[in-house]
C-alpha cells in the first residue's frame, strides 16, 4: 500500500506526520512511503533523511495526494484536497469531528476511511497511539519555558550574598496530561507549584509530582469512562472562581489547561483575577483555542494588561517541533502496525475492535462513529 | 591448685576464645583473626585435655594426633579453592565420625548410668547422622554421586522403619546398657543409615545449607559426648557450635528466600507441594529481602506510579548505588506507560539524579530478563501485568509490559493487592517466583537498605 | 548437681551461640561455617581419655580413631577457613 | 527427683526467662512483654529459693516480703512519673543492702573457708558502695542535697586512705573469718563510705549514668553473694545484670558524647582536664555520632561546597526525615556564600527536594543557634569560620558567618583538617563542643542513617 | 570442682550479657535500667536461706532485713518499670 | 548625605540600581534618596513603592544628577552627564575602566570619587557587594531559558508510550559563576551536560552539580590570585578549539562564558565548528559584548547559520531584570553600609582597605588604582 505524507499547510504547523525514522520501520513492513518534498524541514528533518529510510520524494502536491491509499497529516484537510483523495483510501489526522460536520460529511460521501486522532481512547492499550496526549505532554513543558522566558524573574529559589531571591509561585489549574507536565517541569526548575483540577483523582497524581493540590470544594464533580472532565455547572464554575482568586494573586505564573472534551473550554480565570496579579506576572493558557480558560487571551498573541502578559499560542507542541513530530509520528506507525496484517499486505479496518470503533469517523461511505451519529440526530 | 583445676580453668580460657572467635568469624573485616582466635583457643583445650587424670598412655595418642595432623593438613592445603564447601563437608563428617567414636569408647571406662547411656547413645546417634549425612553431601558436591535429588517410592515407609528402630533399640540398650549390647551394633547401623537416608533425597544446590545444618549437628554431637564424658568444654563448644550453626544455617536459607523446612524435605513431597504453592501470595519481610539483595549480582528496578505516590526515588536510587557496591549490576527499567503521565518515571529518576546509563527501555531489558535475579516492582502493576500477554479476554491484552515474571525473584513493593490505574487484577502477584513486599514502597525500601549496616 | 551445672553450662552457650551470629553477608557464609565446624573438632579433648588408656580394648582403639578423627576436622578445618578467608581478603584489597 | 534437683532446673528455667526479658527490653515493641517476662522469672526463681533444705521458719520470710512488697508497691505506685530516676536510684539502693546483708549473713551459717570469705567480702564491699552510692544518688536527683559536683580539697588522699583501708580489713578479716571479726565491721563501715564519697564529686546530670552504673554493680554484689552460698540463680542472674548495666551505662556515656572516665572522674580532675582538651581535635565516630543524633531535639544543617562534592544532597534530606520523625526539630541554614557559585546549596537541596520551609537564612538561624542541639556542618568550611568574627587579621574577618561555635554540639563532617577556598584555619574544628566526624560526608551520612535501623 | 562449674557459669552470663543489649533507643534507657535492676533482687532467692534458720542470731535478723530490702528492689523494680513502659506505650500509640 | 538614582539611559537596560527595599535600609541608616521618576518601571518597582519607601520621586534628570553627593546606577555614565556632577561626590557604577580611559579621566578631573563594580575583588569577604557575581549568575540562568526557547526539541528526556525522547546536550565552555548556573539550570530541566574550562579546579565544581568536566591536556594553565583564568597561548586555544570540535558537533545547545577579565574574550567556536553542530542547535554566546567566544556571533542578534541559531545578547541579567535589580541594589547596599560611618554620617573612603583599594578608581582628583594607574604608563 501507498502512504502519502503531504507537508502541512497551517499557518505556524511546523510539525510533519512522518519522520524518517518511521518510513524505515514502515517500509520494513511492507507499506511503501512517499513523502512531499521538504515536509521534514521546519522539524530538522531533510529530504536526504527520508530518502535514505526510503520514501520517495514527490515535488507535486496533488499527484502526491491522489496517489496515496493511506494518506498521513498532522492537520485536518480542507475540503478542496479532500477531493483528491482516492475513494476508499485511509486518511489520518486531526479532524476535529464534533465541530467540522462538513468536513466529516465530504470524507465520508468520498468513501474515505477517516481517522480521527483525537477520537483515539484513553485506555491503558491505545496509550502508544494517543497522539493527545503525547502532544499534550509536550505542550506542558513549553509552557513552563514560555512563561519563564516572558517572566521577569528567575524561577528558583537562590540564597545569595546578595540577598535571598524567593522562588516563583506557579499556579496550574487543568491536571491533565500537559498540567502534570507543565507541574513536573516548573517543579524542576525550583518553583513552588500548586495546582487544581475538578477531577478529585488528580490529587494524588499532583502530590507524586511533589507539588501541592489545591482544596476548593466544589461538591459533586467527576470524570467520565473515558478519564475526561464532566463539565461544571455555573455555580461550581463561581465556586471555582472565588476559591483561585486568592492564589493567582499571589502567584508569578498561571498555566490553564482546563479542557471538557468536545466542548468549549471553561472561561475559569476572570479579568479582575488577572488584575489582581502582580505586574510582571504571566498566565499561559493552552484552551486558548478552544474559547481560552482566561478572559481577554488571543490565539498566538500576548497581550499585556497590567503589566500581567497573557500569552495565548494555540499550537504549543510545534514548538518543539521535532518531538513532537517524532512523538506524533510514532503515533501514527503504532497505530498503523498494530491493525497492518503482514500477510494480505492491508490494514485490517475491524470496527468491532475497541479503539478502531472510537476512533474510525467513516468507513465504506457511512459514518461509523456511534458519537458523531449521535450528534447528528440530536 | 590442682591440675585438675587449671586444666578446667583453661578449658574456661578457651570457651572464652571460642566465642569471641565465632564473633568475629561473622564480620568480614575481623573473620580472619577471628578464626586465629579461635584455633587458639582449640590448642589451649587440647593441651589441657592432655592433663585428664586417666591419660597414660600417651603415645597412641600422639600417633592419632600425627596421623590426623597430615591427612587434615594436606587435605586443607591441596583442595581446590573451587573445592572448597565439599572439604568442608569431609571435616564435618570427621567430627561426626569421632563423637560417635567418642561416645561408643566411653562405654568401656566403667559402670555407666542410664543418663550416661542415654548421652553416650545421643552422641551416636547424631554423630552418626553427621558423619554418613557429611560424606553423602561431599559426594553429591563433588559428583561422585548423582547430585540431583534422588526420591524412590517407600523413602518415607523406610525412613519411618529405621528411626522406630533407633527408638527401639536405643530403649533396650539403655536399659542395659553395655559396651557389647547387641543394640549398641543396631544403633551404630541405623544411625550411619540415617544420615544417608536424610541427606540422599536433597538436591546438590542445596547442600551448602545441609552441610552448614550437619555442621550444628557435628556441634550437638560434641556436646552430647561431653555430657557422657562430664566434659565443660565439649559442652560448652559443641553447644555453641550447635546454635550458632542453627542460625547461620537459617541465614542461608533465607538468602535463598527457602524455608528450613522446604530445603530438608523438597524432595520428598516434591509433587505434592507444588500445586499447592501455585495461587498463592506470599508475602516477604524487609530482612528476608535483604537477604536476597544481598546475594543478587543482577538487580533490575521497575518503578511505576506507586514509587510517584511514596516519594521514593530518592531511596530507589540509594538501594540501587549500595547494590552496586555490593557487587551487583543494577538497571531501572522505564515502562512507557508507568505513571500518570508520559516521562512520569524520568522526571523523578532525573530528580534522584539516577544516571541515564541506568535507564533502560522495555525492548532492552525483555530478552535478557531471565539474567535478572531481582525484579524489584516498584509500585508498578498494568505494566508488568503478565495477563497482557496472555489473557486473550483482558482489557490490556495486547500490550507489551515489562516481563518480571520471566526474572529469577520478583519482589513487588506496594501497599495492597489492590489494583492499578486499568483496574485489572494481577496474576503476577500469586506467580511462583513473586514475592510481596506490602508497605508504602518508601518505607519498605528505606527498610532494607538499613538492613544493608 | 552436676548435671545441673552442665545444664546451666548448656543453656547459657545455646543462647550465646545464638546472640552471636546475627547479620553475616553472604560471602562469610562458607568460611563461617568452616570455622564453626573447626571448633566442634573439639571432640579430641574428650577423646584423649579413651585413647590414653592402659587396657588395649576395642575403647582405646576407638579412642584413637576418634582422636585422629577429631584431630582432621580441628587441623583441616582451620587451615581451610583461613585460605578462604585470606582470599577473601587480598580480593577486598584488590577492589580497593 | 529430688526437691533440690526441681529447684535447680526452676532456676534454668528462671534464667532463659530473663535472658528473654532483657533481650526484649532493648526495643520499644516488645520492651513491656520482656519485663513481664523477666518478673515471671523472678518469681519462678523466688518459689524455687523458699524449698531450698536449710529454711524452717517461714514466718519471718513471709514478714520480711509482705513489709518488702508494701513499701516497694506503694513507692512503685505513688511516685510522681518526674521523679522516676530517683525512685530506681533507691530500688537498685535497697538491691544492693541486699547483696550486702546475704553476704554478711552467711557468715553465721557455718564453717567459712578463705574462697567464702573472699566472695562475702565482695558481696559485702560492691552492695555496700552500691546501697550508699545509690542513696547519695537519689538525694542528688530529688534535690535533697547540693546537686552540684562536690569537691574539696584533700578528697583524693581520703579516697585513698579508705581504699588502703578496705584491702587491709579485707585481709585480715579472710585470714580469719568469722562473723565477730572486728574487721568486718571496719569492711561494712569503709564500704558504705566509698559509696558516697564516690558519687559525691559528681554532677547532678550524671547522674543517670551513675545510677545505671550503680544498678550494674548491684547485678555485681549479688553475684558475689551467689558465689559466696554457691547459689546458680543468684550468679547467672548477677553477673547478666552486670555485664548489661556495663554496657547499658556505656551506650548511656556515648550518648551523652562523654567517657565514662570523664563522668565518674570529671568532678575530682575538672580543673587541670579543662585546660588540656582546649586545642584539641575530637574526632566522633558514626556510631557515637548517631547516639546523639538519636537524643537531639533540634538538629540544624549547615551544608557547604562539601556537600555538593560528595553528592551528599540526598542522605542529607534523608537523615533529616528520619530525625523529625524521631521528634527532631531539623532546619537547614544556608549561608549565602556557601558553594561555588550563589544559589549553590539551593541547586542541591532542592534536586533532594528538601521543603522550601525548612531552609533558613543566616540572620534567621543565628539568633537562636543557641537552642540548637547539634549544628551539622556538612563540608563547609569559611562559611562557619569563627575567626571571621574575632580575628581581626583573618582575611575573612567582618564577613558574617553561621555561629555554629555556640550551639550545643557541632558535628564537622569533613574529610581531613584541610581549610576550605580562603584557605584560612578553622578554630571551630578545635571548639570544645566540636566532634569532627572525618570522611566523605555522604558516607558518614548514610553511615549514621544506617544506625537507625 | 563446683566453683569450676560456677567460673563457667558466670563467664557465660557475662557474655550474654554483654551480648544481649546492643543498640537500645534513648528512650528506652531509664526503662532498661530499671528493668535490670529489678532482676538484680534475685538476691533475694539467697536470702531466704539466712532468713529462715531456726536460730534467731544475728545471722538470721540480717538474712530478714535482706528479704525486705530485696523484696522492695524486686517489687518495686518490676512494677516502676511497667508504669514508665505502659507510658511509653500509650505514647508512641497517641503519636500515631 | 544625598543619595541620586537615575533612570538607566542605555537601549535594552531595564534594571536599576536601586530598589525600594534598599531604599529603605538607606533611609534607617540616615541617608536620604532621590529617584528619577518611574526609574524602576521596567523591573517592576513603581514610584508608589519608592515614594513608601521613604525616597523622593525627582523628574528633572539633571537637577538629580547635581544634586547628589552619591550617585548610584547600574551603567557607566556617559561623558556629558559626568560633567553635571558634583565635584567630591561618589559615583558608583559599571565603568569597564581598563577600555574607557577618557571617561576615568573625565571623572577624576572633576574630583569624583570613581567606584568600578566590576572592580570589587573575589575575595570572600567581598563577595557581598560582587555585582560580576551577582549578575553573572542570573545571565547562567538566563542563557538556558533562552537557549531552551528556541531549541525544536525538549531538554529532559522522556520514555513515553510514543517512544523514548533523549535527553539534550549540553556543552558549558567556561565554568565560571555564569557557566556553574547555566550548568545546574540545565541540569535541572534533565540535560545531559559536560563543560570545560582552563582553570583545572573547576572540574571539581562542576562535578559536584553533577555535570561532566571535559578533560582536555592544554599543558601549564592557572588562574590569577583573584581566581581569574589566565589567557592562553595561541596552541593552547587551537589544542582546546580540536578537543570541543567533537562534543559541540553532538551537543544540542553549547553556552560559552569564557573570559579573561580585562582582556577581549578568546575566540574558542569557530566557524566550521558551527557548521558541524545539527540543525536546530543553539548557541549562546555569553562573551558577545566583549569580543564574542563564537565566531559569528553578532550583539544583541540571534544569526541563524545552517539551522543553527548562534544568540548573542549583550545584557542577559537585564531580562530578568526584577530579581537583577534587586541583586545590583543589594550590592550597592552592602558596599554603602559597610563603609557608612553612622556617626558621622559619612562614607569613608579608607583607601587602605583591601576592598576599596581594588574598587575605587579616582579620588580627590587622582586615579588611584593601581592597575589602572599601571595601564597608563604602558
Ligand atoms: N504514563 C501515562 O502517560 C499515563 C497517563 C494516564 C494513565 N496511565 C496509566 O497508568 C498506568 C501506569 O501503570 P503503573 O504500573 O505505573 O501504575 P498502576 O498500574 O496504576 O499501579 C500503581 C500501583 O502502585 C501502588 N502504589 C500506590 N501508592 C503506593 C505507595 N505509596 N507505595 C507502594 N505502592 C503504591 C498501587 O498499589 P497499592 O494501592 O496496593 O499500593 C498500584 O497498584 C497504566 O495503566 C497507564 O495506562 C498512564
Ligand atoms: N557561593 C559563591 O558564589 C562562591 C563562589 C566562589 C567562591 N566561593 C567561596 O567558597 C567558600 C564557600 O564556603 P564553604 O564553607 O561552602 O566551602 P569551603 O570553605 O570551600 O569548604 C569546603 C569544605 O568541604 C570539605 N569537603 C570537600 N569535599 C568533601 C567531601 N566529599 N566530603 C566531606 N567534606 C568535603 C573540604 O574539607 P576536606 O577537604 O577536609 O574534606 C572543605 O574544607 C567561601 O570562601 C566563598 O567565598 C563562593
Ligand atoms: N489510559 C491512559 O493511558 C491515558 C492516557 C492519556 C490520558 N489519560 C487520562 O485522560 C484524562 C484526560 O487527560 P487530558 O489531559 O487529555 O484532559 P483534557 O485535556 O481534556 O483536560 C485537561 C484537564 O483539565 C481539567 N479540567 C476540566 N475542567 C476544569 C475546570 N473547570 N477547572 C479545572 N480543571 C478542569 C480536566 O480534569 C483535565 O485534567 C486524564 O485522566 C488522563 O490521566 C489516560
Ligand atoms: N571569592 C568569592 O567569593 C568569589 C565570588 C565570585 C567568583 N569567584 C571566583 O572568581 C573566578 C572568576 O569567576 P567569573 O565567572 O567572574 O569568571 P570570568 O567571567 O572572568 O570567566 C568565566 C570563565 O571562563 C573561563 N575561561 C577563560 N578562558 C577560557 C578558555 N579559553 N576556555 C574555557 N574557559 C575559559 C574562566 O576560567 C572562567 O571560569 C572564579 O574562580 C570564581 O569562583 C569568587
Amino acid at each position: 500500500m501507498q502512504i502519502a505524507v503531504p507537508t502541512e499547510k497551517w499557518a505556524n504547523e511546523r510539525r510533519v506526520a512522518l519522520i524518517p525514522d518511521s518510513v524505515k520501520k514502515l517500509t520494513r513492513l511492507g507499506l511503501s512511503v512517499q513523502v512531499q518534498n521538504n515536509c521534514g524541514l521546519e522539524s530538522g528533518y531533510s529530504n536526504e533523511q527520508y530518502a535514505e529510510a526510503g520514501a520517495t520524494i514527490v515535488d507535486d502536491r496533488e499527484k502526491l495526494i491522489r496517489s496515496g491509499d493511506i494518506i498521513l497529516r498532522v492537520r485536518k484537510p480542507d475540503a478542496e484536497e479532500v477531493t483528491l483523495v482516492k475513494s476508499g483510501a485511509i486518511h489520518i489526522s486531526y479532524l476535529d469531528p464534533y465541530n467540522e460536520s462538513q468536513l466529516v460529511d465530504a470524507l465520508t460521501e468520498k468513501g474515505i476511511s477517516a481517522i480521527s486522532m483525537e477520537m483515539i481512547p484513553r485506555t491503558t492499550r491505545a496509550q502508544k497511539m494517543d497522539a493527545l496526549s503525547s502532544q499534550a505532554n509536550l505542550a506542558g513543558y513549553v509552557m513552563v519555558m514560555l512563561a519563564a522566558q516572558k517572566l521577569d524573574r528567575i524561577i528558583p529559589m537562590m540564597m545569595t550574598p546578595a540577598g535571598t531571591l524567593s522562588p516563583a509561585r506557579v499556579f496550574v489549574i487543568g491536571a491533565g496530561v500537559a498540567g502534570l507536565q507543565a507541574i513536573a517541569t516548573a517543579k524542576r526548575l525550583g518553583a513552588r507549584v500548586e495546582a487544581f483540577d475538578t477531577r478529585p483523582v488528580v490529587a494524588e497524581q499532583v502530590e507524586s509530582l511533589g507539588a501541592k493540590f489545591v482544596e476548593i470544594d466544589l461538591g459533586e464533580t467527576g470524570q467520565t469512562k473515558d478519564g475526561y472532565a464532566k463539565e461544571l455547572t455555573s455555580e461550581q464554575l463561581a465556586l471555582q472562581r472565588e476559591g483561585m482568586k486568592q492564589i493567582i494573586s499571589g502567584s508569578d505564573i498561571v498555566i490553564t489547561t482546563a479542557q471538557v472534551f468536545g466542548r468549549p473550554a471553561p472561561r475559569i480565570v476572570t479579568a479582575d483575577m488577572v488584575g489582581a496579579m502582580k505586574p510582571g506576572g504571566v498566565i499561559v493558557d493552552m484552551a486558548v483555542e478552544s474559547g481560552g480558560n482566561v478572559e481577554g487571551s488571543q490565539p498566538d498573541k500576548t497581550v499585556v494588561t497590567g503589566g500581567v502578559s497573557l500569552i495565548g499560542i494555540s499550537n504549543l507542541p510545534s514548538i518543539v517541533s521535532q518531538d513532537a513530530s517524532q512523538m506524533y509520528s510514532a503515533n501514527l506507525y503504532n497505530l498503523l502496525s498494530e491493525y497492518w496484517n503482514e500477510d494480505t499486505k492491508t490494514l485490517e479496518m475491524d470496527l468491532e475492535d475497541d479503539i478502531l470503533k472510537s476512533c474510525v469517523i467513516s468507513h465504506e461511505g457511512r459514518i461509523v462513529n456511534e458519537t458523531i451519529k449521535n450528534l447528528r440526530k440530536t | 591448685m590442682s591440675i585438675g583445676l587449671i586444666a578446667n580453668l583453661s578449658y574456661i580460657l578457651s570457651a572464652i576464645l571460642f566465642v569471641f572467635g565465632l564473633k568475629m568469624l561473622g564480620s568480614p573485616a575481623t573473620a580472619r583473626r577471628g578464626n586465629l582466635l579461635s584455633s587458639m583457643g582449640m590448642l589451649i583445650a587440647i593441651v589441657a585435655g592432655l592433663t585428664s587424670k586417666g591419660i597414660v598412655d600417651y603415645q597412641t595418642i600422639a600417633a592419632g594426633i600425627f596421623v590426623g595432623a597430615i591427612i587434615g593438613s594436606l587435605a586443607a592445603r591441596l583442595v581446590a579453592m573451587t573445592a572448597m564447601p565439599e572439604m568442608v563437608a569431609l571435616f564435618n563428617g570427621s567430627g561426626g565420625a569421632a563423637s560417635l567414636l567418642v561416645g561408643w569408647a566411653t562405654l568401656y571406662t566403667g559402670d555407666i548410668s542410664t543418663f550416661t547411656a542415654v548421652t553416650v547413645l545421643l552422641a551416636i546417634l547424631i554423630g552418626g547422622i553427621t558423619f554418613t549425612g557429611s560424606l553423602v553431601a561431599y559426594g553429591k558436591l563433588s559428583e561422585n554421586i548423582n547430585s540431583a535429588a534422588l526420591v524412590f517410592t517407600g523413602q518415607r515407609i523406610v525412613n519411618s522403619l529405621i528411626l522406630i528402630g533407633i527408638l527401639v533399640s536405643g530403649y533396650l540398650f539403655s536399659v542395659e546398657p553395655s559396651p557389647n549390647s547387641q543394640w549398641l551394633f543396631v544403633m551404630v547401623g541405623l544411625a550411619l543409615l540415617l544420615g544417608v537416608m536424610a541427606v540422599i533425597p536433597i538436591g546438590g544446590a542445596d547442600m551448602p545449607v545441609v552441610i552448614s545444618l550437619l555442621n550444628s549437628y557435628s556441634g550437638i554431637a560434641a556436646c552430647a559426648a561431653g555430657f557422657a564424658i562430664e566434659n565443660n568444654i565439649l559442652i560448652v563448644a559443641g553447644s555453641l557450635v550447635g546454635a550458632s550453626g542453627i542460625i547461620l544455617t537459617n541465614i542461608m536459607c533465607k538468602a535463598m528466600n527457602r524455608s528450613l523446612a522446604n530445603v530438608l524435605f523438597s524432595g520428598f513431597g516434591a509433587v505434592k507441594q507444588g500445586k499447592a504453592i501455585e495461587g498463592e501470595v506470599k508475602p516477604v519481610s524487609v530482612e528476608d529481602a535483604y537477604y536476597l539483595f544481598e546475594a543478587a549480582s543482577n538487580v533490575c528496578f521497575i518503578p511505576g506510579y506507586g514509587m510517584a505516590v511514596a516519594q521514593a526515588q530518592h531511596v530507589v536510587k540509594e538501594l540501587g548505588e549500595i547494590l552496586e557496591k555490593n557487587g551487583a549490576e543494577v538497571s531501572f527499567a522505564i515502562h512507557p506507560v508507568a505513571g500518570r503521565m508520559p516521562g512520569h518515571m524520568n522526571v523523578l529518576l532525573a530528580e534522584a539524579d539516577v544516571p541515564y546509563e541506568q535507564l533502560v527501555e522495555m525492548d532492552d531489558i525483555n530478552p535478557r530478563i531471565e539474567n535478572v535475579d531481582i525484579a524489584v516492582v516498584i509500585g508498578a502493576n498494568d505494566v508488568v501485568n503478565p495477563s497482557a500477554r496472555e489473557d486473550e479476554d483482558s482489557p490490556i491484552y495486547g500490550m507489551p509490559i515489562i516481563n518480571v515474571d520471566k526474572a529469577r525473584t520478583v519482589f513487588v513493593l506496594k501497599r495492597s493487592m489492590a489494583s492499578g490505574f486499568s483496574g485489572v487484577d494481577n496474576p503476577l502477584f500469586f506467580g511462583e517466583n513473586t514475592r510481596m513486599l506490602f508497605g508504602d514502597a518508601k518505607e519498605s525500601i528505606a527498610g532494607v537498605i538499613s538492613e544493608f549496616n | 548437681m552436676d548435671v545441673v551445672f552442665l545444664t546451666f553450662i548448656l543453656v547459657l552457650s545455646i543462647f550465646l551461640g545464638f546472640e552471636l551470629i546475627s547479620k553475616v553477608p553472604a560471602t562469610l557464609h562458607t568460611p563461617l561455617m568452616s570455622g564453626a565446624n573447626a571448633i566442634s573438632g573439639i571432640t579430641l579433648a574428650g577423646a584423649f581419655l579413651s585413647a590414653g588408656a592402659t587396657d588395649p580394648d576395642l575403647g582405646k582403639w576407638l579412642g584413637v580413631a576418634a582422636v585422629t578423627f577429631a584431630t582432621i576436622n580441628v587441623v583441616g578445618g582451620y587451615m581451610v577457613t583461613d585460605r578462604m578467608l585470606s582470599m577473601f581478603k587480598s580480593k577486598r584489597e584488590g577492589e580497593k
